[in-house]
């Protein structure tokens, strides 16, 4: 199976739906309805939308407290995660959780959690669940660089590779952990699938800076049929703060050098000046699709506002009896 | 069938009976399937049920914990045992923020109903990582219930409410009370989730203990009887939810009340809780100030020469229960020819 | 020197004094050299101390508790931070079975003096696993103090009694005391570690509350004095080891007593156990039900629109202080402009 | 600098006195005196002889359940361990640890713990401690293969390669974890030292079945300056129970072969054929040295039997104040 014109252009509608939810949520973010710590990917939709061209639906997803990009690449409800950053009724968690806590069971987006790397043993233990399910269905266990710091993260590798469960683990590498660069959290040199593959996983490391090549290699990797657990890292990187609506290289925690050189390999850029090139889209069917996504937005945004909040009678309710 | 079992017995004898009906069931744990099958409660579970349902693990509490809730998340009923409560340390991550929590975090849908035995050491040497009761701890958690059995006949009845609880069940599990022996009927079961077990009726005194120290109150019985002591005798059986309801009932008849708690340590204990619930419903009810027994405030020692102090002795019981009610009692205590550290005479250590 | 100082700077000074006088004192935690450098409490450390007393750690919480507690024991007094008590729950194994216990556990010569600061959220969608205050698990575990200041100068005093005391404190830190201020002499310092801290005199009711509560009860003190209403205030300070004699004394001369507690749940809180050590001491000291506020029974929720509720509000305090009293009181509240969820209006998000 | 015959001698000299210790211990454990588990190391003692020819007395030691190998080795007190035992006062933990809370301090024997992994961070940071110290000092932290299933240990690993601190893990690979052995629990073709070092440790394996092999190979690693941290994975067998003074074989939980293949190279008749055919020792000397350990054996027996009971009130002194 070879890359089709449409992968191409499911992979930047993926990517420009993510970023463009990311910055209205940034952009909203100061009037103050969306009361919650959110972590944007801005920057990073390429992983996620690559990957996600080659997942099934049956596939399942879990994933951490930057979980936009990760839900909306699969397909999940818009509208629910935009309600429930707004802390509504109508949210995917019904406003409980937060733009942490997202979960779509119709698109089996298992959930995502706050905890750095807790997510992952929950995410094998519904693998062990799908074991020798005859669909060949998968988990991607999304992770970030520092999911691999926590022991936790081992625990699960080991057990995953001895009983060969059908797990993705997908880690996103942009560097930092907050503000802490990985100089201070891991040896230099450390190259995390080499770590991985050390616990018996086969395990890939996707360098590309440009998406399109990152999408091809992706698709290299799906192009056999996957039957092991497999480890795959891809370097990427964020353009706003670690968590809030703003950039913060004031800061200085991070080289200019470093930020230009990723901004400079824009992946919606690449991606939208790709399928021009290619002739996949002409820049009318480029507005068209930007058109529709941009609605669809502003309607998840309405539908946000315009949601009743949650009862609190409804939250007790929950309270064990 | 109606015969004597052990608890052991009874734990394993459920666990197939369960298994059996519904193959959603899974079991797992470091050594449920070697030679000694958790003190016999896991025996030929792996030979009956096979090697996805019923599997030994890598030394990776954590881990496993949130595997077991992974799989509940798609239907599985997983069964989790540590040979230590200690252990278990290592997966309050697990526990708390996502087992206690999932169901509530996305908004309602989504229950965990895995059920974790945990063991209590005590004696031979257990020492200050071998013998901890942090029941307490788990019963300050929302989202999570707490069971202490103390008989085989409320271990089965227990460990079954437990397995069919929709949501993450603790059961302590007292070293101590699996060679406990009972007639009962094997097939029968009462539900005592969330209930007392009254022991003993009477008016003089309330007794409240749980797990093997329910036992412990029961040798003090017939010294308690022949003083012609009314004692009503509480088995908690569920530290979370508590039945308080039933324990105000007892103590608003006696005016009394002596927890026995094998707990460590006093402070926020299920013992406390007790009593603060008591004082909230009504102070009046204490007609004589109540007392909590438990384990000193200190790490439990590993020596044989210091167990014997650490742990309550049933004349130190005996002397809490004369204070309260001003009354010297006469001691027909069966003596006892065991060592203090030891649970029965077939027991000559290691573990 | 005496000013105006907010509680996150009275940190920064005091480790920065403490740090300067004893180099065996070691500073870490995710993000302590950040921009942020712990809500400014860590701030310029980095620079002052080097690398090495001073640093950054990778996400490993249960392996650098152990660190630390390798490094006491050879003389070294680690400061440990985590911005989220929650996300110290992967440390248990290493507090408990190892921190607590240690200096029992061989024989009484290996003592760890590590201090941990645990940041409470709330607000703001902090959300179930983000504003946990699990104090009294720290406070159930032999062999562990625990401390929650208030203000600026309770947090001198109780940081430095902390970082001197020779045995693991664990600081209840609630991010909104973080832009208290109070004008206090940073260099003084009064021992308040077992003690309470009586802050307003009266004769009518025994109000108790620690950390962030404390200011919450500030907040209707005017309420309460224009009803002249005559009320003792205890600001708790020290979980652990607990001035159960103080807070007898005030319930005593009151019979009335109600209990704020920030903390998370009814069952087995320090609440609990204040009213139940109240009630072994003497069950007639209440003369009304002793009351406990704390927070529902349930992990706690991300939605603006639930946290007015889940949290407690003056009101509501204002009307249990109605019940227990039996009087209406008039309200001179100050309005708050403020939404429900976040501390002062600097505060705009997102942590 | 070479292997001299005082090293062979003292090789033979540490695993004669853990050999003999252990079995006295297995022998009187029915008298029902010593009141506490116990992890023998039967079998394996030449790791941790080996390895304590070549550590300084000033290098520190840490070690979790099965210790009695290791703080004999480190020539810690017998009689204090044997007392320990007992539970008696003169324990080198006044009877309040047991045999797996062994401790040293004249002999930098930091303790050991009875929470598979949880002595190892200890380890780490003790090593912090001593980071950068003038007299190279290194903390020997002992582990067994279960050991590196728990995330600590990954997490240590972690932070000791990144911060360099002077540590050396020494790995006992038993191949056991109680009646567990390596399939239930490790991926097929698990190397350890090969994941160590995929961390950026460098790591050593000593597969050999020779005692006195073992120990020429531990010499070359010792041979160069050690500036970094190091891994040694050593294969040993145990022959007892796992926790107990008996065999345990006739539970078949391990192959009869590999258990024959083990006790056929019995480190102990090794190591004392090797002294007598190099003629670094006559019979007479072997029998001096055997009798000698003997008595120290029969001393420290001797001693734990008339030591005093701890009294519960000094116990009681160490509550928190
Ligand atoms: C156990 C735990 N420790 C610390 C935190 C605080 N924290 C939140 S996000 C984060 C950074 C995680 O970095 P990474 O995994 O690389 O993901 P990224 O934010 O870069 O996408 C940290 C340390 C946490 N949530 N949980
Ligand atoms: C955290 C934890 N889990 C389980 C146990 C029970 N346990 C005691 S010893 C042991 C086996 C450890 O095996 P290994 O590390 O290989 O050491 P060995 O006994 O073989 O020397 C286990 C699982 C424990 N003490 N701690
Ligand atoms: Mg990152
Ligand atoms: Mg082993």
């Amino acid at each position: 199976m070879k890359l089709k014109k449409n992968n191409y252009i499911n992979f930047f509608k993926k990517i420009y739906l993510i970023r463009k939810t990311e910055l209205e949520i940034s952009e909203r973010y100061s009037e103050q309805k969306m009361r919650c710590p959110v972590h944007l990917s801005v920057g990073q939709e390429a992983p996620s939308a690559a990957i996600n061209i080659f997942l099934k639906k049956t596939d399942f997803a879990i994933s951490y407290h930057r979980a936009h990009a990760h839900y909306l690449a699969k397909d999940c409800s818009l509208k629910k995660m935009i309600a429930e950053i707004y802390g509504k009724a109508s949210g995917c968690s019904n406003g409980f959780g937060g733009s942490m806590h997202l979960v779509d069971e119709k698109k089996n987006f298992i959930g995502s959690t706050a905890i750095v790397s807790n997510s992952i043993p929950v995410g094998a233990g519904y693998a062990y669940s799908i074991l020798n399910n005859s669909k060949n269905n998968k988990v991607c266990i999304y992770i970030g660089d520092a999911s691999c710091e926590e022991g936790v993260f081992f625990e699960t590798l080991n057990f995953v590779v001895l009983k060969k469960l059908p797990v993705i683990f997908f880690c996103e590498n942009n560097k930092y952990s907050v503000y802490s660069g990985l100089k201070n959290r891991q040896p230099k040199n450390r190259k995390l699938f080499k770590l991985a593959s050390a616990f018996g996983i086969k395990s890939f490391h996707l360098s590309s800076l440009n998406a399109i090549e990152l999408l091809k290699k992706m698709h290299k990797i799906f192009q056999k049929k996957i039957d092991e657990p497999i480890f795959i890292e891809v370097d990427t990187y964020r353009y706003l703060e670690h968590c809030g609506p703003n950039r913060d290289d004031n800061l200085n925690y991070r080289p200019t050098k470093e930020i230009k050189h990723w901004s400079n390999n824009d992946p919606l850029v690449i991606t939208e000046n790709y399928l021009l090139k290619k002739k996949f889209c002409s820049e009318k069917n480029i507005k068209e699709i930007k058109f529709k996504i941009d609605a669809l937005i502003r309607d998840a945004f309405i539908f946000a506002e315009n949601s009743n909040p949650p009862r609190y009678k409804d939250y007790e309710r929950l309270v064990l009896k | 069938m109606i015969r004597i079992y052990k608890t052991s017995e009874v734990i394993n004898f459920t666990l197939e009976k369960l298994m059996k009906k519904n193959k959603n069931i899974v079991c797992f744990g470091l050594g449920v399937d070697d030679p000694k099958s958790i003190f016999n409660t896991t025996k030929n579970l792996q030979k009956k049920f096979g090697e996805y349902r019923v599997f030994d693990t890598p030394a990776s509490e954590n881990a496993m914990t949130g595997i077991g809730i992974g799989m509940s998340l798609n239907g599985k009923i997983p069964i989790m045992v540590h040979q230590r409560l200690d252990f278990f340390l290592l997966a309050m991550d697990q526990l708390v923020n996502n087992a206690s929590k999932w169901n509530i975090m996305f908004g309602g849908k989504n229950r965990v109903p895995i059920t974790i035995r945990l063991i209590i050491g005590r004696g031979w040497g257990q020492g200050p990582t071998h013998s901890q009761n942090l029941q307490s701890w788990f019963a300050h958690i929302p989202g999570l219930k707490v069971v202490a059995p103390s008989f085989p006949s409320t271990m089965k009845n227990l460990l079954i409410d437990s397995i069919l609880d929709p949501d993450p069940v603790i059961i302590i599990e007292h070293r101590w009370i699996h060679n406990i022996e009972e007639k009962l009927n094997i097939s029968s079961h009462k539900k005592q989730l969330g209930k007392i077990n009254l022991l003993n009726k009477g008016k003089d005194i309330t007794l409240i203990s749980s797990s093997y120290s329910t036992i412990e109150i029961l040798k003090i019985y017939e010294t308690l009887k022949k003083n012609n002591v009314s004692f009503d005798h509480i088995d908690l059986l569920s530290i979370k939810p508590l039945d308080i309801k039933a324990i105000f009932r007892s103590v608003k008849k006696t005016g009394k009340l002596l927890i026995l708690d094998n707990s460590s340590h006093s402070f926020c204990s299920v013992s406390s809780e007790i009593v603060s619930q008591l004082t909230a419903i009504n102070p009046k009810v204490f007609k004589k100030k109540p007392l909590i027994l438990n384990l000193p405030e200190i790490a439990s020692p590993s020596s044989f020469y210091l167990t014997k102090e650490f742990y309550q002795s049933e004349d130190n019981l005996l002397k809490s229960i004369e204070k309260i009610l001003h009354k010297k009692l006469k001691r027909y205590l069966k003596k006892n020819l065991l060592p203090h550290d030891v649970p029965d005479q077939n027991f000559t250590g290691p573990f």
